[in-house]
């Protein structure tokens, strides 16, 4: 027999409990489902969303890259440092890229060429970008940014409510989607995550993908850092402290396996906007600062304990009810060849794997 | 008779939707070897994993020594006389082997562990079998074959009344699957019982005192060794007669398809020039360590080399990596297949297509259904044991799992294929169709290069036999020629 | 001239972090003012940690939620000015207070100690007079993007040779108003520069860590800068530190409120001048209010004034 | 600690012990006012915090896990003992253990149940439950602080003290890694951490308890937190809403830079209370060295990378060295 047409998996359970929420939100309070404040979420939430793409394709692969905030802020820094350097804000605009880049660039380096762990490297890039951003900056933030720059920040795009900041998270969330669960790219990823070393003896470049994705992780620190400098109109070396705890957390929390090889995009979409839209729902209905960490920390608590108890009732309600022996599953339906977020896929063990 | 040692009777045990035990039975007496047999996936893995207290049975009944036997904890069944050497090794890589050994029950004295008894102890029970290694030394880095051993040495120092060895020869040459074979009767002989679980039937004959067979997770047969004989034995397992165990098909021998000169990898091989051709099959035969898979690894392109040429249909291949080698039409059936040859938590599916992923796009984009027919075919031709595609293939028995990594790398059609001990752990019936297979593909124009411990499968399998001792080539040997002592004899050197 | 402040205001009262004492009594002043003038309400909403990206979803949630009027203490003086646009769009009006920011266009009055030139100045000659007018001297600040501690500094280091030519500055220090990272500077500055005479700490983190520090370590180095007297009582009697100032944070949470209501019910703007409780202030350039020099405490005066602040 | 295991683990600490006294010389040659010994005096009290959190952290990694959520543990338990004495007029030495190891221990039992028993990712869980005490700690905390006059005589005097010229503080840190040390290396309880961190299946194969193993060292951490908390008290005599905030990946640093890998399976306490000094160390040397304020933090960082890599080195070349040594016919 057939499995059922819908498995509730992790990640989908969480775009629906998004829907409720925002239903919910708008029909009680006022001032949730407002356009002025939808354009404040989709602002505030954009930097996490566009690290936390790259971000849970690194952790599908089994790495991670803690150094995220650094580079964001290191980019700012440089965007900031090159505008008053050359005074055309485009040029600034790709400095700032490139640098997060080079960031990207030099984690994926030491990472691949040295074989070092990438939570200990990033611990150590964490520090090493931070200090530089110092260097850059000094104890003076950059603020002098064209005023037609640093309004992209508030102003909406225009007829609409949204920030503009929508457009890189949309286009984006789009090209992620389409790599990581259509291409070959894509199972490639999940291939290294489930066993990296077959995956070498199946041909695939199991270095050179990691490299290339910690270049795309800081390409997208550098897109994020340049977000950043707009929607608070300066370069300061202190910016988005304790960031990069917050992104694993969001893409944690989408569903996507420390244990490597399992995930998906609209997870992580989803989770980000959970988490931007609960905390302004819980704020704007009178929680203070304190209450949301506490959400915070439930929230991902829950993201791994219900699947977790829901795949053993599963378990058990199989072993119970009777399955005709040699009958072979149907095949679910098409769409759904991307791993699902399985009770095996989230493993205890977060080291890398070895024999 | 004497109240037997062991007595399992009406043994059921079922994972989600598979029934890897049904009303299995199984009888063992002090002083005896009881080889265990059975297709894969017949259920004997799961039935001796009870034993070893990491499955609990979901209805049956398992007498030891006349008491019910306590099941589902490693430990109990320690106390209560079990010892078990896994089908698949599981060391601990940053461990000394003397803790390897002791590993959980390290000797101590005075509250703290006692490292220099711990390392004599074990270092005695080497000396015991005839192991090389020191027992100092971490565990990472040692070949499959010295896994195994530390294995059978940590079963041994349990002494254990009941020892169950499930495949325990998969991964050894003829010298030490001998001493082994000489443990379990030395064992049999101090009065405990063995359950000797193998797909080699020989080994069977040579030690076993009964055999069990089980099919489809019910015990078919039990009787006395000297009641049955290989084709009674085979019938049991599989239900039908197998006409031939190599059925070599004669095929046209063309022009060169891989020829590799003067190569060598410091501390690996040295020197190594040889050719094989379009519908050959050439076996690379030595004892475990002459580093055939060093070879063919580096003919794929996955380890360096220092120096020398691989030529693939006359085009030199340079900056050698495994992508290249696909490219040039070069598979590789890698020795270890959980860490090598499978993604364990993938679908039977992804596994399959992994190789051939860019023949099944479209528009860039990876084409599902036709990622899951080509599965399913190949399931189909391999006669794959198997509930849904879907399944991952950490479910699947170790001679299905290995079935999967062929179809995979089949898939890709390639004008060379190497298997690196192809038939590991795989039942008669089923390494009779992988003989089949390979025959057909080189009758079909496939060359194919083997590396093999089993020294049948390479004298009924090989056009031409490649010889390997301490990482030089010493021998090559035609078919007409080919003898197990001349192979033999080529890959121990003068000593033997 | 100045109209009475409308009552039933809705004033959202914004610290750089809720759990920094030091914004207790800027809330109580801020609190109190709301009492006086009536207000339907006034919430101290913020962040727990002092930064300006940290602070902005409070400002939003102030905008959305249609407060009258924001009483802020800006953690970063350049990252909230899009946040305060919107806001100043919206019709709210923002004072700032205990800390400005950079675009003075962004907010409509802003209600400070006194000037940066003058907090400087007062700090130097507290230690010249401990040191005598001569010897080696440090700096332990906040963060290194601290606006006002870097106002305050630049002053300082321009007063510094021209009144005592005898003191040297060796160097600054940022201790990130962090209690651990303050007194690993702390020893930092003694490791480095065993000779040290004094050190100027112009943030209530780092005067405490520094003086927690000298006590149990012992040592010689005088320690003044801003502080709390609650905070540096035990230390004032213990003799480590001999003399600091600060201003009254009550006062500029409660003047601060004041001048957030009289804006709310003018129009948009604080007026030149305006009552807040017995006194009045009078708006200087950029829409400045300074409350005056800082108090200084010594032993003479420390329990009394611990007891309030 | 004779052996083949306590070899390999003595050789993984050399590096970072030569490392960190090369450090030590070179700054004491270059700069003559930290040959004083004050300067390593500084050192060690700064390292003590974080070498006595590394202790019950190595116990973790080693088995392939983490615990972030220390810092939140830690900084509760300081603030909930210095508001005590505030609200009581004092409190005694019983009555502040049995917070932090209350507080320790319960907040070690929600990251243990939900990582051994219910085999969830530990640094899933304890990033959640980094925020959630954190949360907690906030709320309860507020705009509090707990100042030295607050406290009882006995805090301040544990942390200004020294015996022998060594702070009391680096002292407890180092009696607990020296305890911890030859629990790792000579106690059964011990040698099956490494083994589950070595290869966590064979581990429950072999009939090592692993969930039980697990969550007793998620509980000890736990608790070693909550007692870093009364260091972090003793250390800093005042308590508010930021106390411990961000040190949890110092005590990560620490253990990855003394050789207890990310990957399992290897490294000891003591390890990582070098890697905890040599940490310092380097923020301290620079100083001395007279590099800038702003240039500091990079270079540290720089050397933090640098470190990491040199300890992968010649790990990897003393492993092959003495698996070559082992192989040599005897
Ligand atoms: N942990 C498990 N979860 C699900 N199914 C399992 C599990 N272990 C075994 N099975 C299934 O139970 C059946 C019996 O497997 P088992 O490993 O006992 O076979 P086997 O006789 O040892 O085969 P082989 O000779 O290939 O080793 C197989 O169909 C296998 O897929
Ligand atoms: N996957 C591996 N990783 C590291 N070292 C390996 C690996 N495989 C083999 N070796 C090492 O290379 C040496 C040569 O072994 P190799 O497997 O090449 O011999 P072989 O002749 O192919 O024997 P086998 O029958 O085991 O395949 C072994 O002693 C082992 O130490
Ligand atoms: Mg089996
Ligand atoms: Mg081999």
């Amino acid at each position: 027999m057939s499995r059922g047409a819908f498995r509730l998996s992790w990640d989908k359970s969480i775009l629906l409990l998004l829907i409720l929420l925002v239903l919910f939100g708008g029909m009680n309070n006022e001032y949730f489902a407002t356009g002025d404040n939808v354009n404040f979420i989709l602002g505030d939430i954009s930097e996490i969303m566009l690290i936390a793409f790259p971000m849970a394709l690194l952790i599908i692969v089994k790495e991670i890259d803690l150094s995220v905030a650094s580079s964001l802020t290191l980019a700012s820094a440089l965007c900031g440092v090159t505008w008053q350097a050359t005074g055309s804000i485009w040029v600034a605009v790709l400095a700032g890229i490139m640098t997060g880049v080079a960031c990207g660039l030099l984690n994926g380096l030491l990472v691949t060429r040295l074989g070092l762990s990438s939570l200990a490297v990033t611990i150590g890039t964490l520090a090493l970008y931070r200090g530089l951003c110092y260097v850059a900056l000094g104890d003076t933030p950059i603020a002098d940014f064209p005023t037609e720059f640093t309004d992209l920040g508030y102003t909406p795009i225009a007829g609409t409510f949204l920030p503009w900041v929508v457009v890189p998270m949309v286009v984006a969330g789009i090209v992620f989607w389409y790599v990581l669960h259509g291409t070959r790219f894509g199972r490639w990823l999940f291939a290294i995550g489930q066993g990296d070393e077959a995956a070498e003896f199946s041909g695939i470049p199991v270095l050179r993908v990691k490299l290339w994705l910690f270049i795309l992780t800081g390409l997208m620190c550098g897109i994020a850092g340049i977000g950043y400098t707009v929607r608070f109109a300066s370069s300061s070396p202190d910016g988005a402290l304790g960031f990069e705890l917050l992104v694993i957390a969001a893409v944690l929390f989408g569903g996507v396996a420390i244990a490597g090889g399992v995930g998906t995009i609209w997870g992580v979409i989803a989770a980000v906007l959970i988490w931007g839209f609960s905390q302004s729902y819980l704020q704007l209905i009178g929680w203070d600062a304190n209450a949301l960490v506490i959400v915070s920390g439930v929230l991902l608590l829950l993201s791994v304990t219900i699947p977790r108890l829901l795949g053993a009732l599963r378990e058990s309600v199989a072993q119970r009810t009777f399955r005709p022996k040699g009958t072979e599953g149907a095949p679910p339906p098409p769409g759904e060849g991307v791993a699902e977020h399985s009770p095996a896929g989230a493993g205890h063990d977060q080291g890398s794997h070895r024999g | 008779m004497a109240q037997p040692l062991l007595r399992i009777s009406d043994a059921s045990k079922r994972f989600g939707g598979v029934q890897a035990l049904d009303r299995a039975s199984l009888v063992v007496h002090e002083g005896e070897v009881v080889g265990l047999l059975g297709e894969n996936g017949a259920g004997k893995s799961t039935l001796v994993k009870t034993l070893a207290g990491l499955h609990q049975l979901d209805a049956g009944v398992i007498e030891l020594d006349g008491r019910s036997f306590r099941q589902g904890n490693p430990r109990l069944a320690r106390e209560q006389g079990v010892a078990i050497i896994y089908q698949e090794p599981s060391l601990f890589p940053d461990l000394t082997l003397a803790e390897n050994v002791f590993v959980g029950r390290q000797p101590k004295s005075g509250g703290r562990v006692d490292w220099s008894q711990m390392r004599a102890r074990t270092a005695s029970l080497f000396a015991d079998l005839g192991i090389d290694l020191d027992p100092g030394r971490l565990a990472r880095g040692l070949s499959i074959a010295d896994q195994q051993m530390v294995e059978i040495v940590k079963a041994l120092s349990l002494d254990a009344r009941l020892i169950i060895m499930d495949e325990p020869s998969a991964a050894l040459t003829n010298a030490e699957v001998e001493r082994l074979l000489g443990v379990a009767r030395r064992l049999r002989d101090q009065g405990r019982g063995v359950i000797y679980i193998s797909h080699r039937l020989e080994e069977v004959f040579q030690v076993c005192d009964s055999v069990t067979v089980m099919r489809d997770g019910a015990t078919v047969a039990s009787a006395p060794i000297a009641e049955v004989d290989t084709a009674q034995i085979v019938r049991w397992m599989v239900g039908r007669e197998i006409t031939e165990m190599f059925p070599k098909v004669p095929a046209q021998i063309g022009e060169v398809i891989l020829s590799v000169e003067g190569l060598s990898s410091t501390g690996e091989f040295h020197d190594i020039s040889f050719e094989v051709r379009r519908g050959e099959i050439v076996a690379l035969a030595g004892l475990v360590g002459s580093g055939r898979s060093e070879v063919v690894r580096a003919i794929f392109g996955i380890d360096p080399i220092t120096s020398g040429t691989i030529t693939m249909a006359g085009t030199r291949l340079s900056r050698h990596t495994p992508s290249r080698a696909m490219a040039a039409g070069i598979s590789l059936v890698p020795e270890d297949r959980r860490l090598q040859g499978l993604l364990m938590p993938a679908s039977i599916a992804h596994n399959t297509a992994l190789t051939v992923l860019r023949r099944l796009r479209r528009a860039g984009l990876v084409r599902i259904g036709a990622e899951r027919r080509l599965a399913e075919e190949w399931a189909t031709t391999l006669r794959l044991r198997y509930a849904s595609i879907d399944d991952p293939v950490e479910r699947l028995s170790g001679g299905n799992q290995q079935k999967v990594v062929l179809s995979k790398w089949l898939a890709t059609s390639p004008r060379l294929l190497i298997v690196d001990e192809p038939t590991r752990g795989i039942d008669v019936g089923t390494k009779a169709e992988v003989h089949r297979l390979l025959s057909e593909q080189a009758a079909a124009g496939m060359a194919v290069l083997m590396v093999s411990s089993d020294l049948p499968e390479v004298l009924g399998m090989a056009d031409r036999i490649l010889v390997m001792r301490e990482g030089r080539l010493v021998d090559e040997i035609s078919r007409a020629d080919a003898t197990q002592e001349r192979v033999m004899t080529a890959a121990a050197g003068a000593a033997a | 001239a100045q109209a009475a402040p409308k009552s039933g205001l809705k004033i959202a009262v914004i610290p750089k972090a809720v759990n920094i004492g030091y914004f207790k009594g800027w809330n109580d002043g801020a609190q109190k003012a709301c009492k006086e003038l009536k207000a339907a309400k006034c919430d101290y909403i913020g962040p727990t940690q002092a930064t300006g990206p940290a602070q902005l979803k409070f400002i939003n949630q102030a905008i959305q939620q249609k407060y009258n009027a924001i009483v802020l203490s800006a953690a970063d003086q350049n990252a909230l000015a899009p946040a305060l646009k919107k806001a100043k769009a919206a019709g709210i009006c923002v004072v700032t207070s205990d800390a400005d920011v950079a675009d003075t266009t962004t907010r409509a009055a802003s209600v400070l100690p006194a000037s940066a030139q003058r907090i400087g100045e007062a700090e130097v000659d507290w230690i010249a007079q401990e040191i005598g007018g001569k010897g080696k001297v440090a700096i332990l600040s906040a963060a290194a993007t601290a606006a006002n501690q870097n106002a305050w500094i630049d002053f300082m280091k321009a007063y510094l040779p021209k009144k005592y030519p005898n003191i040297q500055l060796v160097g600054v220090y940022y201790g990130d108003d962090d209690a651990t990272k303050s007194a690993q500077q702390y020893n930092q500055i003694l490791t480095e520069h065993p000779d040290i005479a004094g050190i100027i700490s112009p943030t209530t983190v780092g005067i405490r860590a520094a003086a927690q520090e000298k006590k149990s370590k012992g040592g010689t180095v005088a320690i003044t800068g801003l502080g709390l007297p609650s905070e540096m009582k035990d230390y004032v009697l213990g003799g480590q530190v001999t003399k600091f100032g600060l201003w009254n944070p009550i006062d500029l949470g409660y003047v601060g409120t004041y001048a957030a209501a009289e804006c709310a019910s003018s129009g948009n703007k604080v007026p030149k001048s305006f009552k807040a409780g017995s006194k009045t202030y009078t708006q200087g350039a950029n829409g400045v209010i300074f409350l005056g020099d800082p108090a200084t405490f010594d032993k003479s005066n420390i329990t009394k004034f611990a007891a309030i602040y | 600690m004779s052996g083949g295991l306590s070899r390999v683990a003595r050789l993984r600490e050399v590096p970072v012990l030569s490392a960190l006294i090369v450090l030590l010389l070179l700054t004491a040659i270059l700069n003559p006012a930290f040959r004083g010994g004050e300067g390593l005096k500084a050192i060690l009290i700064e390292s003590a915090l974080i070498a006595f959190l590394a202790a019950g952290q190595a116990n973790l990694i080693i088995m392939r896990h983490i615990d972030l959520s220390v810092s939140s543990t830690a900084g509760l338990v300081s603030f909930l003992i210095g508001n005590t004495s505030m609200n009581n007029m004092g409190i005694s030495v019983p009555q502040s253990l049995m917070i932090a190891v209350a507080v320790g221990a319960a907040v070690g039992i929600v990251n243990g149940a939900l990582v051994a028993y219910l085999k969830l990712p530990s640094l899933v869980v304890t990033i959640g439950t980094l925020y959630l005490v954190r949360g907690i700690f906030n709320y309860l905390a507020g705009g509090v602080t707990v100042t030295a006059d607050a406290l009882p005589g006995w805090v301040a005097a544990i942390g200004s003290g020294s015996i022998l010229g060594v702070p009391d503080l680096f002292v407890i840190a180092l009696i607990l890694c020296v305890l911890m040390t030859i629990v790792q290396t000579s106690t059964r309880w011990g040698r099956d951490l490494y083994a589950i961190g070595s290869n966590p299946p064979a581990a429950a194969r072999v009939g090592i308890p692993v969930a039980h193993r697990e969550f007793a060292a998620f509980v000890l951490n736990g608790i070693i937190a909550g007692l870093a908390g009364m260091l972090l008290l003793f250390r800093f005599s005042f308590a508010d809403a930021t106390a411990g905030l961000g040190i949890e990946l110092y005590v990560v640093a620490a253990c990855v830079i003394g050789g207890v890998a990310i990957a399992g399976g290897v490294g000891t306490a003591m390890g990582a209370l070098i890697g905890a000094v040599l940490l310092q160390a380097i923020t301290f040397a620079l100083g001395a060295l007279g590099v800038s304020q702003f240039w500091q933090q990079a270079v540290a960082g720089a050397l933090l990378v640098l470190a990491i890599a040199f300890d992968r080195i010649v790990a990897l070349r003393s492993t092959q060295r003495i698996n070559r040594l082992a192989e040599a016919p005897v």
